[in-house]
């Protein structure tokens, strides 16, 4: 059994994430859009955290809400003119749009529910997630240990920036 | 070891000469090597034939004779097997004629001349890897790389509709190889009795002959219709004019001197060698279809106005003759065949070499434009009468003995239907004399047609060369034919005892 | 009342949904990119709730997300590179409009 | 075998032919010229040396019981087709080849000689030498042919050097197109005489000419009575064999090559189309005479197209007005008076006559015909013109060449003592020794050869006697008269040559004796003729003109060589060209090409049609995947309920 306070946090986390997701992909305003996709992040960071991963939550704050929101304003900023907002969209291409999220919903709601007794499922108390442990894990190279991933993702990292900077430098 | 054999060098060499090409900095350097390699690959081929006499002259009767295998792909047993028998040695030789003379006759190619004569050597790589190989796949992989570079020598090079042309006969002659490698694959799985280990080597694959006959049934069309496209086979001809048409000078030579050769020659070295069953079932269908070419090129030929391309059914004509004489499956015939694929392949170069030469002067290839050349050019005006006697069949020159030994060979077949399609392929010989005759008449002789063709200059000395290579070729093989035939008929004879 | 696996997995779900239709309706280059954040982001959450519920032992679907928020950072920085560089050399951001390199 | 020597006759004039060939153009003109005419002089002496040694010798064994042997003096391998059939090349000495060897180099001697005055100056003149040192190379390679391929290699390599020869003049348009005619329809007619060689060797295992020869019964009979729609496949093989011999011989209805030939220079008409390549038929004949004398339907069909074609040639040769197409289309006529001989010939009929007759008359032809061409060339020479019209009362001018042309037109018309008047009667024996048919049209056509052979005499020499302007017309230099002294000399000795005793079917002697009855009658005729030729041209006047005019129809037919021409014209432009060969080519561009391209097309057009869904669209994609999983999924779910 939950304790209350659990309960109306996720309520609250959930229905913000569906009602700020839908909000992101129907507003006509960029900004508007930007700003509900910050929303969705921060719940989705409370998932994290309401789960017992503080670490991600950390990071996908920091990360996602921190720097990604940032560039993407920063270009919504340089790209669009005031008053510019997103044109109507045709019926033919919601209706596709449409199709394409219900049916890909459906198809997953479907095995979802088929799976009703796996889902069912409830948390195990017990979890032990510390920094330490994630640290160690990250940087050991035994069996659960991360470090070539690491590794392999700081060399994108690196390659990204280098990249971001050749595409972005003025000519 | 690899190197040991002597038939290695004949794909080195042009690999060697793609090398040095790549390095070479001028126009001169290019030149420098590409003839230094097509002299080499003469030499080679002469000592090849020295060799090879001599082996046989000592009593060598193996099938084929400097035979090599190195294993390439371990579970497929592919391998890179390598022999020759009279047969592939005189393809050789002929090959090694033409890109030798190919290389003086593109000269002055222009623009890209690097680049040009490296697609060339990557050819003739493909085109003596080919003939030197007893292995299916080995085979088919020259086959293609030899069949590549056409589209690139024709759609860079070429002229007039080339970009149609070269797309035209790359696709088809892809289409081909498509049948070709079902064909193969087929004949692979087949090639050894049950439980046997599988393999792509002719010579064992001919020794197991465990191919079943209701599979002969279907691999031998795909197999001589594969190489049949390539070697202008009716109705799948339709390439050969455009291709020709459009190609440069010396890719024009090579193309048909050799490349249709590899068709006639695959055809013979797979289909009917790895089939003989189906060979002789099935051989009525090919050999109407084949005979149909040799009087319909002919035909086609004498109403065409382009040089070229009454050079190209004329070439329809005769490697349809081919193709007919291999399919008669006797010694004679056969005989015939590789001769007629020896002096076509010489002849039509020359024709070639020289529709270039002339088309580089007057920058027209129609015959109704041109007129008296004969004055003007007297050299390249007895080199097309030599080449235009040589394709009509005149004896001391190589195209009546091949003829001759096709006409006779095919005309000792039991059967009638046999001897009365012997008859209409005859017939071809004075279609032939009809078109030759035309265009000599019409180009060499007469008055001069345009007043500008007046100042024209006869050959230079790189023309000349390759002229005179080709002529003294043709002589040859004409004036002492018995030479020739007996190195072939040595290798047709075991094949051909086959089907008696 | 327990809180399910499942009561997760539904708000992710729809999330993906609405990131898929965004993915495909809008001609915003920023706008698509944000809508593929979303989808990212669902996918992010199924990660770490099969980790947490199925086994909570393990930290593998913790990990994956980890990096995967690395690699979508990195991701969208060179993606809004990009865009910022095509809108100076063409003044627009829609992607219908952007076939000068169609064929 | 001591006639070893025998080869130099056939490796001078080819190593002439290259020599010239290749190094010619950078000799004077006068170098080619003696040094062309002093091979030819050399190889005559040899040729000379071999056949009367091989008639007249008795020492190396040509004669084993009064038969005169066929000797191989040489025969090498140079082609081998299987174990039996082997082309070689060879030499065979016997009677008729020995005699054919004298003709040619006789014949090409002379017209060596003549060209050296005729041709001076022409552009070309060492390129002229050397196709005659390959035409004489050719020729003499034919006839001492061992085997019948042989024939056929040299039969190819004469019909190529007539080609080169007469389209010598190769700016004018008459003389290529007559040079291609001339080669494309002899090489229709080889076509026959491979397909004959085809058959022959086929049921005969063999090409050799002695093998065949020695032994015809045991070749007819190895075709085992094998039939080809309805008749003997041994009668099929002969006849096509005799189809080239027609065509090169110009026989009806292949003739119609020659009279354009004329085109050529006027010694090679001489040489090569009245004395030596044109008898190459009648040589083909007589050299596989037991063979064909075994089949009487083939011998019938020789007999009927050498009669059809003799009375053709000359009554077309009464009308013409080109003097060198008079001569042309008399050498048709005396050509199938030739064929017509062997054709009537039969081993059982006066010892075979027929044979020798035949032999006789193309010797005595080739002397006096190649006299009367030469006598042409001077005549052309001196006036610029081949028109009768242009001529008249030419023997004031050239007195030479008048004594030396009547003695032809005498030798061909058949008058004692002249060489012609034996020959032709041989053969009027041996005619009406067949069927009186045959010597009675022979007859009619021996006058009829008389009197176009005066009418030309008289119009050139006689008739009127125009303005000739500037150009007074004279005697031809001392390299020109020459020639025509010799043949002259020759044509009037050459009929009391002992031919019974040298050239037999058999190779034993025969005896001849002229037969009186058919001589007397055939000389009344001849002189008949002469002297109405005579009444009607010896002055100008209208009496010729009024008698074509009243049968104009007739005269226009033949003077129009009774649109052979036209038909084949016809044939070749209207039926091959425009219905074969333009639909053919028409189906290759539009059905063939057509089926490929539209194979393409549609390959394109498809390609163009799915294209759409990969234009670039991201969003698209998404959407065609997603649905794509979302169908999969579906089908997944369906399943597994």
């Amino acid at each position: 059994m939950e304790s209350v306070g659990n309960i109306v946090m996720y309520f609250i986390i959930a229905i913000a994430i569906i009602v700020f997701s839908v909000l992101t992909v129907t507003s006509r305003k960029i900004l508007r859009s930007a700003t509900y996709l910050l929303f969705v992040l921060f719940a989705t960071a409370g998932i994290y955290f309401q789960i017992g991963y503080e670490f991600l939550g950390a990071v996908q704050i920091a990360v996602y809400a921190g720097g990604i929101m940032v560039l993407f304003v920063f270009s919504i900023l340089l790209t669009s003119r005031p008053g510019n907002s997103a044109e109507r969209l045709t019926a033919h291409k919601k209706w596709l749009g449409l199709t394409a999220a219900i049916a890909g919903v459906g198809v997953c709601g479907y095995s979802l529910l088929s799976y009703g007794e796996l889902m069912a499922r409830n948390m195990s108390v017990n979890l032990n997630v510390d920094i330490q442990r994630i640290g160690e894990a990250l940087l050991s190279t035994d069996k659960w240990g991360y470090l070539l991933p690491f590794e392999a993702i700081s060399i994108l990292l690196l390659a990204c920036i280098i990249g971001g900077v050749v595409i972005a430098r003025k000519r | 070891m690899i190197w040991s054999n002597v038939l290695i060098y004949f794909v080195i060499v042009p690999l060697l000469m793609l090398g040095g090409l790549a390095l070479s900095k001028s126009v001169k350097q290019v030149r420098a090597v590409a003839v230094t390699g097509a002299t080499a690959l003469m030499l080679l081929a002469a000592y090849l034939v020295i060799e090879f006499l001599s082996m046989r002259a000592a009593g060598d009767v193996s099938p084929m004779l400097f035979t090599d295998s190195w294993t390439w792909f371990e579970p497929l047993n592919i391998n890179l097997a390598l022999g020759v028998d009279g047969i592939s040695v005189v393809m050789i030789v002929l090959s090694a004629f033409i890109v030798f003379a190919g290389v003086f006759a593109s000269w002055n190619i222009n623009p890209l001349p690097k680049e040009y004569f490296m697609w060339f050597c990557l050819l003739s790589t493909g085109v003596f890897g080919f003939f030197i190989s007893i292995d299916m796949f080995t085979m088919f992989m020259f086959y293609e790389v030899a069949l590549i570079p056409m589209y690139l020598l024709i759609g860079v090079w070429g002229s007039g509709n080339k970009n149609y042309s070269a797309m035209k006969l790359t696709l088809m002659l892809m289409g081909g190889s498509a049948f070709l490698m079902l064909g193969l694959i087929g004949i692979y799985f087949h090639s050894a009795p049950e439980g046997g280990q599988l393999t792509m080597n002719i010579l064992e694959i001919a020794e197991n002959n465990a191919i079943p006959h209701e599979w002969q049934y279907y691999l031998f069309p795909m197999t001589f219709v594969g190489f049949g496209v390539l070697g202008a086979m009716f109705p799948f001809h339709t390439w050969s004019p455009d291709g020709h048409a459009s190609a440069p000078t010396a890719v024009s030579m090579l193309h048909a001197g050799v490349l249709m050769k590899l068709g006639g020659y695959g055809c013979f070295r797979i289909a009917i060698y790895l089939m003989p069953w189906a060979a002789g079932e099935l051989a009525w269908i090919f050999l109407l279809l084949t005979g149909i070419s040799v009087v319909y090129g002919a035909f086609s030929a004498c109403v065409q106005t382009d040089l070229k391309y009454i050079n190209a059914y004329s070439s329809v004509s005769h490697c349809g003759m081919v193709l007919f004489a291999i399919l008669m499956l006797n010694t004679t015939a056969m005989t015939g065949a590789v001769l007629q694929m020896l002096s076509h392949g010489l002849m039509t170069a020359l024709f070639f070499a020289l529709i270039g030469m002339i088309y580089g002067r007057t920058h027209t290839r129609d015959i109704r434009k041109m007129g008296g050349l004969m004055t003007i050019m007297p050299f390249l005006g007895v080199g097309y009468v030599i080449a235009g006697l040589a394709s009509l069949g005149l004896p001391g020159l190589s195209g009546f003995v091949a003829e001759m030994s096709i006409f006779v060979g095919s005309f000792q077949h039991a059967d009638m239907f046999h001897r009365v399609l012997t008859v209409m392929a005859c017939c071809s010989i004075v279609i032939t004399a009809v078109y030759i005759l035309r265009v000599v008449g019409k180009l060499l002789f007469g008055a001069v047609q345009d007043a500008h063709h007046k100042e024209l200059t006869d050959a230079e000395w790189h023309e000349r060369l390759a002229t005179i290579t080709l002529i003294v070729a043709v002589a040859a093989i004409g004036c002492f034919p018995n030479f020739f035939s007996g190195i072939i008929s040595e290798a047709a004879e075991p094949i051909m005892k086959l089907f008696a | 009342m327990e809180i399910t696996m499942m009561m997760y997995l539904i708000p992710s779900l729809i999330m993906f949904g609405c990131g898929v239709y965004g993915f495909i309706t809008r001609k915003n280059m920023i706008a698509i990119l944000i809508s593929l954040e979303l989808m990212l982001n669902s996918v992010d959450i199924n990660f770490t709730v099969f980790n947490r519920f199925l086994f909570p032992g393990q930290m593998e679907g913790m990990f994956f997300t980890l990096f995967a928020i690395g690699i979508a950072a990195a991701e969208t920085a060179l993606a809004i590179a990009i865009v910022i560089n095509v809108f100076r050399a063409v003044n627009k951001v829609d992607i219908r409009e952007l076939t000068k390199m169609k064929f | 075998m001591e006639f070893s020597y025998t080869v130099a006759v056939l490796i001078i004039p080819i190593v002439m032919f290259l020599f010239l060939g290749i190094v010619g153009v950078k000799l004077s003109k006068k170098t080619a010229g003696v040094l062309g005419t002093c091979a030819m002089g050399v190889t005559t002496l040899i040729a000379y040396a071999a056949a009367l040694t091989y008639f007249f010798g008795t020492e190396q064994g040509q004669i084993v019981d009064g038969v005169r042997q066929q000797l191989e003096v040489m025969n090498i391998t140079w082609l081998e087709f299987t174990e039996n059939l082997v082309i070689k090349l060879g030499i065979l000495l016997d009677p008729i080849s020995a005699m054919m060897l004298i003709v040619i180099t006789t014949v090409s001697l002379m017209v060596h000689i003549y060209s050296l005055g005729y041709m001076d100056g022409e552009k070309g003149f060492q390129r002229y030498y050397a196709f005659l040192s390959l035409f004489t190379f050719s020729m003499l390679g034919l006839v001492v042919a061992t085997n019948i391929f042989q024939m056929y290699i040299f039969w190819e390599l004469v019909g190529v050097s007539s080609y080169l020869l007469i389209g010598f003049y190769y700016t004018l348009p008459a003389a290529v197109s007559a040079s291609k005619k001339a080669f494309i329809v002899t090489r229709f007619a080889d076509l026959g005489f491979l397909l004959g060689i085809l058959i022959l060797s086929f049921y005969t295992d063999t090409f050799d000419f002695v093998t065949l020869t020695s032994n015809p019964g045991a070749a007819i009979a190895s075709a085992g009575g094998a039939t080809f729609m309805g008749c003997s496949v041994m009668a099929w093989a002969l006849t096509l064999i005799f189809m080239g011999g027609a065509g090169k011989s110009a026989m009806f209805p292949l003739h119609i090559w020659l009279p354009d030939a004329m085109e050529g220079p006027t010694p090679v008409s001489a040489l090569i189309h009245a004395a030596t390549m044109v008898v190459a038929g009648v040589y083909l004949v007589a050299r596989l005479f037991p063979v064909y004398c075994l089949e009487e339907g083939t011998m019938t069909i020789i007999t009927v197209i050498g009669c059809v074609t003799a009375l053709y040639a000359a009554a077309v040769a009464c009308v013409q007005s080109d003097i060198k197409r008079v001569l042309a289309f008399s050498t048709i006529s005396q050509i199938a008076f030739m064929i017509t001989s062997l054709g009537v010939a039969r081993p059982e009929l006066h010892e075979g006559v027929g044979y020798m007759a035949s032999m006789f008359h193309l010797f005595t032809h080739a002397m006096f015909k190649a006299l009367l061409f030469l006598c042409a060339g001077a005549i052309i020479h001196a006036v610029h013109s081949n028109e009768m019209s242009k001529m008249g009362g030419l023997r004031k001018y050239m007195p030479i060449c008048n004594i030396a042309f009547l003695i032809g037109c005498l030798a061909i018309s058949g008058i004692w003592p002249f060489a012609g008047f034996f020959s032709k009667d041989e053969i009027l024996v041996a005619a009406y020794a067949n069927s009186p048919v045959w010597g009675i049209w022979l007859s009619v056509v021996a006058g009829m050869t008389a009197f176009y052979m005066f009418r030309l005499y008289y119009k050139i020499f006689w008739w009127n006697n125009p303005d000739y302007g500037h150009h007074t017309p004279h005697e031809a230099p001392m390299t020109m008269t020459f020639p025509l002294i010799f043949l002259s000399l020759v044509s009037i000795v050459a009929g009391f040559i002992p031919f019974g005793d040298l050239v037999t079917w058999n190779r034993e002697g025969l005896t001849t004796h002229i037969n009186w009855g058919v001589a007397g009658t055939s000389t009344v005729i001849a002189v008949g003729a002469i002297i109405l030729a005579t009444l009607l041209y010896r002055k100008e006047n209208a009496v010729p003109e009024k008698m074509a005019d009243s049968c104009r129809g007739l005269w226009t037919a033949a003077y129009k060589r009774f649109y052979m021409d036209e038909l084949y014209q016809f044939i070749t432009h209207k039926i091959i060209f425009a219905c074969i060969s333009r639909p053919i080519a028409w189906f290759d561009r539009r059905i063939i090409d057509g089926t490929f391209d539209m194979l393409a097309n549609v390959t394109n057009s498809a390609s163009y049609a799915v294209r759409k869904l990969q234009g670039g669209s991201i969003q698209g994609y998404v959407w065609v995947y997603l649905a794509g999983a979302a169908l999969l999924a579906a089908i997944a779910i369906i399943c597994i309920i």
